[in-house]
């Protein structure tokens, strides 16, 4: 048996279901609207703006100088594995691979790129 | 187990040490000594570390080696594509150097540096791995430099150079990873075995890999966003791109076309890029006859060339490689030359004044640079008394020797529209204009007037090229 | 390079020939650089750089002439820049006939310019173009290769661009500038490829090899190569159906009418093609396409010349319908008496330009013959010097005209083409009818300056000069003196009238001894008619023409109803002929409109707002597909993607294609 | 090189691939919020991951594996200045639509 037909199953019935209750109003619903229907639902209010809201600058920027230094981060795992056989070599390279992130992260806390005003 | 990497690779890389620290340092300058250090002390170190870097490439000259299994390998063809990568960068840096503020200009430079890094690895890269992290390094880079003035145009640039080129980058990793698959090798050697003729995966893996060379060469239908970009980019970094970036992916693209290519594959596999070269070649000189920006024209003047660059590439003869080459170094100097004018020219602020409309009246007020931007223009467009005309002539002759007659006479037709668009802007030049007064226009600073001197040399000394005596040209037949 | 070297001329060292070439550069930059300091002076200087050239050129005759070992005339290597492009200057009988006349009625013309231009803000800068015209020319007929011919081909067309512009705050000036180029740059394309194809062939630039090879090229690339270089020719010399541009090309000031767009520039073409003879000769097929073209030109320019009201509209069609005779003479391997055609009409078509830039330029810049008339009392030296002009384009016996374009036409049967004959002879009458034409309306009769334009049925008066120098007579006081602008006019009466002689006595005739060495003997087929007969003919046709427009507009009742007869007949004429056979529509329609409505179309199609007044700066071909590209260029990034995606799937399309094939 | 692995032939894989790479590469050309063009584009980057470590697997060799670390890490990079880009352009936007964006162009 082919180990995807429960996949298959299971999205065939998914997207039925799907189908079903998208195209079924639309043809067995009467539709009457007057403005009193049309306003928002009960105590709601009419939206003066959009809804997301919006952050500060400065959070991507930490958002972004995060991410690149935790992705970096990443290289030390298959380094860390393979460590016992680059010895010194390895040892080397590392240093010099983190002094590099080291000046660019000197740079940015220089030019106040983490400063949170 | 033994060492991934030895010492002998460490030192085939060493000129992209070099550079790479000379970023890095750049940026520690500006760190440590920013109250004291002297104007334009970035500036210095940076091209101290640019021609060192050119004397280490210069170095390795008639060696031969591969580093990183294969992935960096350093020869001849690495060595003058790795050239003409510094001599842009050298530009684009000269052209730095036309006063304004200091403040920005640590981060650029060293970000400059660091794309020519990237270009660098590019010119010596033999696997789809260091390949990929070429030209990420190069293009990640120009996101930046692109967005780097403070203008809606040049944000706008990088919002659309970013998107698109990111996009494009998407397409030549997807073409990796299925040549990957198609030879269960990251190295282009591996590509050139005969199995793979009959490969699928070896062809959709080439289409998508062209695609993203395509467009890193602007090559139309993959052009669109390179007019915008270089309008917006700031004009030092518009220069770098036109010459960087284009001999970068130049050398990728020669060596996939003929290192990497099964023996009776390669005609009909580089036949797309053929055609859309010629394409490039006419919508790049049509696209230039209605514009109003220099920098835009130069864009689309790129388009075209490259068209003719890849023209000469066609048969995928050595001697075409070697023309192409020639081509390239001429297209590097007269581009960086009209660049420099009109960095001169530029009142730098960030509003760099490069509207073909300020340049009218140019001739009587000032006959020297205008004389200077005549020739570039001349020489772009091909015409007899400069290097640009022994260049094309070189690859017509080399196109119809190899039997792609029809990319010959796209050239010469795409050559004749061009003179129009050139020639408008010389005769803008040459028209009395009362407007404006020869004590408006700045004086420019040295650096850039070096930088035009040098071009202007190069240019004419170029034309000379076959008078040297080692019988480098033998005119093909 | 394994070719040996075929060199046209003597080759060593000729420091004359350099200094005529190098002359009138320096004298360019002169003017150019010193125009302000120079003021008045700049047109001397440029005048006297002139006549020095002419002189240099006299005194290289001897080298020019020289014959030794086969090799004809001087050749002076300039550059060995690689194997197969060499550079340098030749100087033989044909390319010392052309710097004659170059440097020659360039001279007289210089002269006159600094009568005509006086006053003129610009004045210097007219003088630097004109001896950098000469310079340009000169390279053209000297170069000994086909990229020097290139070359000044592209500094020539460069020189009238600027001319034709000079006065470039007429907007009608700068259309007409931007056409002749358009068609220029088109007509380059087609020396290129012809240079190309020679390259491939030869590998190498210079004349000798090209010729020497002329048999081994295979009647195909010969035919291809001979075409192209006549798509140059006839876009340079405004051969149908690239002559839109001549007729505009009249913008300019008069003498620039008479140096490029009559006496030189244009006849560049006849000059590429007896250049070429070599291969013409060995192409039955190129020698009758160009001969046709040539008849055709010259029937088409005397047709609409017929029709015209500007005078210099009329000189320029006569000058298409001669220059049609020349190729007409060259292509059908008449050589001599072509180049001979070239040789006067050089002189009588000056004369006839000169003098009608003394009939404008007393007229205060009027140029309609229509509001001219009875000027022969006022301008009497004018009148002469246009009645020399006219007869001798007309052929009258014993003037110059007659005995080159007698030459034309019996060589045109010699060669075995009895339809160009005739096309030739009865042109010859349209000729003389339209030039006598233009002398009755233009000299008898009463003045019509005063007359409202309206009532000569002039629709657009605004083009016809303006109205308010009908009061003063159009005398203006403050003229150079009259003997600036009428001595070169008396000069060239001289050689208009005499200049034909020397090609009397046949094959003893000085003309034949002259060219003999260059051209060959053409052996004379088994002509039918004699040449005294076609003299004859052609007399006969020159005389109905003549009475024709004597009765038309110069007897004494026609004189008297002159009004009334010029407003019908500018009413009445027929559509065909006021468009002059719709060329220019057609010409624009087929590249000017198309490209224009693709560009709308595409730019409906994908950004409406695209559309605005900066694309159309400028309504020219050229203009209309580079809006094309830039309403392609919609500045949004997701149409972008689009290109980049629709690139992706047809690239995807193609290796999908080839990978499981 | 195998044909299989987890009992799922390479082929499904590939196929698995190109769909993510192609769904990314509409999204990228379809959407107008630069964010959501920049995840479709780490889709397609993902979608390349996903094949060379497939391929790497089938053909035991593990330079896919390093490739697609590789990968990782630039495009974090890349995210990173996009973020800091689309931020730069659209600072004073009341929103982020890239059509917005266009005073470049012809």
């Amino acid at each position: 048996m082919n180990p995807y037909l429960p996949v298959a199953i299971f999205l065939a019935v998914a997207l039925a279901a799907a189908l079903l209750f998208t195209v079924l109003p639309g043809l067995l619903a009467q539709r009457k609207p007057n403005p009193l229907k049309l306003e928002a639902y009960e105590c709601g209010v009419e939206p003066t703006s959009s809804v997301s809201g919006r952050f500060p600058v400065r959070f991507y920027l930490i958002a972004m100088l995060f991410v690149i230094f935790d992705v970096e981060a990443a290289s030390f795992y298959p380094w860390a594995v393979e460590l016992h056989a680059l010895k010194l070599f390895g040892l080397l390279e590392m240093v010099v691979f983190i002094v590099v992130l080291g000046i660019g992260y000197a740079y940015v806390w220089k030019r106040g790129g983490l400063a949170w005003k | 187990m033994t060492l991934p990497f030895t010492h002998v690779d460490w030192a085939a890389v060493a000129p992209l040490e070099v550079l790479a620290a000379t970023g890095l340092l750049v940026l520690l300058f500006d760190l440590v000594w920013r109250p004291f250090a002297p104007r334009g002390l970035s500036l210095s170190v940076a091209f101290l570390g640019t021609i060192l870097t050119a004397a280490l490439i210069a170095q390795q000259y008639g060696t031969n080696v591969a580093a990183f299994n294969g992935g960096y390998i350093v020869g001849n063809f690495s060595v003058l594509f790795g050239e003409v990568v510094l001599l842009g960068t050298l530009g684009a840096l000269a052209l730095m150097g036309r006063g304004g503020s200091d403040r920005e200009s640590a981060g650029t430079i060293a970000l400059l540096l660091w794309s020519a890094c990237g270009a660098l690895l590019l010119a010596a890269a033999a696997t789809t791995m260091t390949i990929f992290l070429g030209i990420e390094l190069l293009s990640l880079a120009l996101y930046c430099l692109c967005g780097l003035a403070n203008r809606k145009s040049a944000r706008e640039a990088a919002l659309k150079y970013l998107l698109l080129s990111s996009t494009a980058s998407a397409v030549l990793l997807f073409g990796m990873a299925l040549l990957f698959g198609a030879s269960g090798s990251v190295s282009l050697a591996a590509l050139a075995s005969p199995a793979m003729v009959t490969n699928p995966l070896f062809w959709m893996g080439s289409g998508f890999f062209l695609v993203g060379i395509a467009f890193k060469l602007s090559l139309v239908p993959f052009h669109a966003w390179a007019p915008d970009v270089y309008q917006g980019a700031p004009l030092p970094i518009a220069a770098f791109m036109t010459v960087v970036t284009k001999a970068a992916t130049i050398a990728i693209f020669a060596r996939f076309a003929y290192a990497a290519l099964p023996a009776g594959a390669s005609q009909m596999l580089l036949l797309p890029v053929w055609a859309i070269a010629g394409i490039s070649m006419i919508v790049g000189n049509v696209g230039m006859l209605a514009q109003h920006d220099l920098k835009r024209l130069l864009g689309y003047s790129g388009i075209a060339q490259v068209g003719y660059i890849l023209a000469a590439l066609a048969g995928t003869t050595r001697l075409g490689l070697r023309y192409a080459f020639f081509y390239l170094v001429v297209y590097a100097v007269m581009n960086l030359g009209a660049f420099a004018v009109a960095a001169v020219l530029s009142s730098g602020d960030d509003e760099e004044g490069t509207q073909i409309q300020s340049y009218r009246g140019l001739g009587a007020r000032r006959p020297l640079l205008a004389a200077a931007m005549t020739f570039f223009l001349l020489a772009l467009a091909g015409l007899p008394p400069t290097a640009g005309f022994l260049g094309k002539i070189l690859i017509l002759a080399v196109a119809a020797g190899t039997g792609y007659l029809w990319l010959a006479a796209l050239l010469l037709v795409g050559t004749a529209i061009s003179l129009y668009a050139y020639a408008k802007i010389i005769l803008a030049m040459y028209r009395p204009d009362h407007r404006v007064h020869a004590a408006d226009i700045p004086r420019g600073a040295p650096l850039p007037w070096v930088s035009l001197a040098l071009c202007l040399v190069a240019t004419v000394a170029l034309t000379f090229y076959p008078l040297l005596p080692s019988g480098l040209l033998p005119l093909v037949k | 390079m394994a070719n040996p070297e075929h060199v046209m001329g003597v080759v060593g060292s000729y420091p004359l020939l350099i200094a005529l070439w190098l002359l009138p550069l320096a004298g360019a930059v002169l003017c150019w650089a010193f125009g302000p300091q120079l003021k008045r002076a700049a047109g001397w200087l440029a005048t006297a750089v002139a006549f020095a050239a002419f002189a240099l050129t006299v005194a290289s005759w001897g080298s020019g002439t020289q014959s030794l070992n086969g090799a004809l005339g001087a050749d002076q290597p300039l550059v060995r820049w690689m194997p197969g492009f060499h550079l340098g200057l030749l100087l033989d009988p044909l390319s010392l006939l052309w710097a004659c006349i170059i440097t020659g009625v360039g001279a007289l013309i210089h002269l006159y310019s600094i009568g005509y231009m006086e006053g003129d803000s610009a004045f210097a800068r007219f003088f630097a173009y004109m001896n950098f015209f000469l310079f340009a020319m000169l390279t053209l007929v000297l170069s000994d290769n086909f990229v020097g011919l290139l070359i000044g081909w592209g500094l020539v067309g460069l020189a009238s661009y600027f001319l034709i512009g000079f006065w470039f705050y007429k907007p009608s000036a700068v259309a007409a500038a931007r056409k002749a180029f358009v068609i220029n740059v088109a007509g380059d394309v087609g020396i290129m490829f012809a240079i190309f194809l020679i390259v491939q062939k030869t590998g190498s630039i210079g004349f000798g090899n090209a010729f020497a090879a002329a048999d081994t090229y295979g009647p195909t690339l010969l035919l291809a190569i001979c075409i192209s270089l006549f798509i140059g020719a006839a876009a340079k010399s405004a051969q149908v159906p690239l002559h839109t541009w001549l007729p505009d090309a009249m913008e300019g000031p008069t003498p620039v009418s008479a140096l490029i767009h009559a006496a030189t520039m244009v006849t560049a073409g006849v000059y590429l093609i007896a250049r070429c003879a070599p291969l013409w000769s060995h192409d039955g097929n190129a020698q009758l396409l160009v001969g046709t073209i040539g008849g055709v030109t010259a029937l088409t320019g005397a047709v609409l010349g017929m029709v015209q009201w500007d005078i210099k509209r009329i000189l320029a069609y006569s000058t298409m319908s001669q220059i049609g005779y020349m190729i007409m003479g060259v292509g059908v391997g008449a050589y001599e008496a072509g180049v001979a055609h070239f040789f006067t009409h050089a002189f009588f078509k000056a004369q006839l330009f000169l003098g009608s830039g003394l009939i404008i330029h007393a007229l205060a810049n009027e140029q309609d013959v229509r509001r001219m008339g009875g000027l022969r009392k006022r301008l009497p030296f004018a009148f002469i010097a246009m009645l020399v002009g006219v007869l001798a384009i007309c052929g009258i016996p014993g003037l110059s005209g007659s005995f080159s374009k007698d030459a034309v036409i019996q060589g045109a049967l010699n060669h075995g083409h009895p339809w160009l004959y005739a096309v030739g002879i009865v042109t010859a009458g349209m000729t003389a009818y339209y030039m006598f034409r233009m002398l009755f309306v233009t000299f008898f009769g009463r003045y019509r300056g005063e007359i409202d334009p309206s009532e000569l049925g002039i629709r657009h008066p605004e083009f016809a000069g303006t109205a308010a120098h009908a009061d003063t007579g159009g005398h203006d006081s403050h003229h150079a003196p009259a003997w600036l602008m009428n001595l070169p006019v008396a000069i060239l009466i001289v050689p208009s009238i005499f200049a034909g002689w020397l090609l009397y006595g046949g094959a003893d005739s000085p003309w034949h001894r002259f060219f003999d060495p260059q051209f060959g003997v053409a052996a004379p087929a088994n002509v039918p008619i004699s040449e005294l007969t076609t003299t004859l003919v052609t007399l006969a046709f020159v005389a109905v023409g003549i009475l024709v427009a004597y009765l038309r507009y110069g007897t004494a009742a026609a004189r008297e109803s002159a009004v009334e007869r010029l407003r019908r007949e500018s009413v009445g004429m027929w559509p065909i002929l006021a468009n002059a056979f719709y060329f220019d529509v057609a010409l624009d329609a087929l590249f000017v409109k198309t490209s224009e409505m693709l560009g709308r179309l595409v730019s409906r199609v994908l950004d409406p707002h695209v559309v605005d007044g900066t694309v159309r700066e400028a309504a020219i071909a050229a203009q209309g597909s580079g809006a094309l590209v830039r309403s392609l260029q919609t500045g949004f990034v997701r149409a972008y993607a689009v290109f980049l995606a629709v690139g992706i799937a047809c690239f995807a399309a193609f290796y999908a294609f080839h990978g499981v094939h | 090189m195998a044909t299989s692995f987890a009992g799922v032939p390479i082929f499904d894989y590939e196929a698995l691939a190109s769909v993510l790479f192609f769904i990314g590469l509409a999204g990228a050309i379809a959407r107008r919020n630069p964010l959501v063009m920049l995840m479709s584009i780490e889709l397609m980057f993902n979608a390349a991951n996903l094949a060379f470590i497939v391929f790497a697997r089938a053909w035991l060799n593990n330079a896919g594996q390093i490739f697609a670390f590789l990968v990782i890490t630039v495009a974090a990079a890349e995210a990173a200045i996009a973020l800091a880009i689309v931020v730069v352009v659209f600072r004073s936007a009341p929103q982020v639509n890239v059509d917005d964006v266009r005073v470049l162009h012809g």
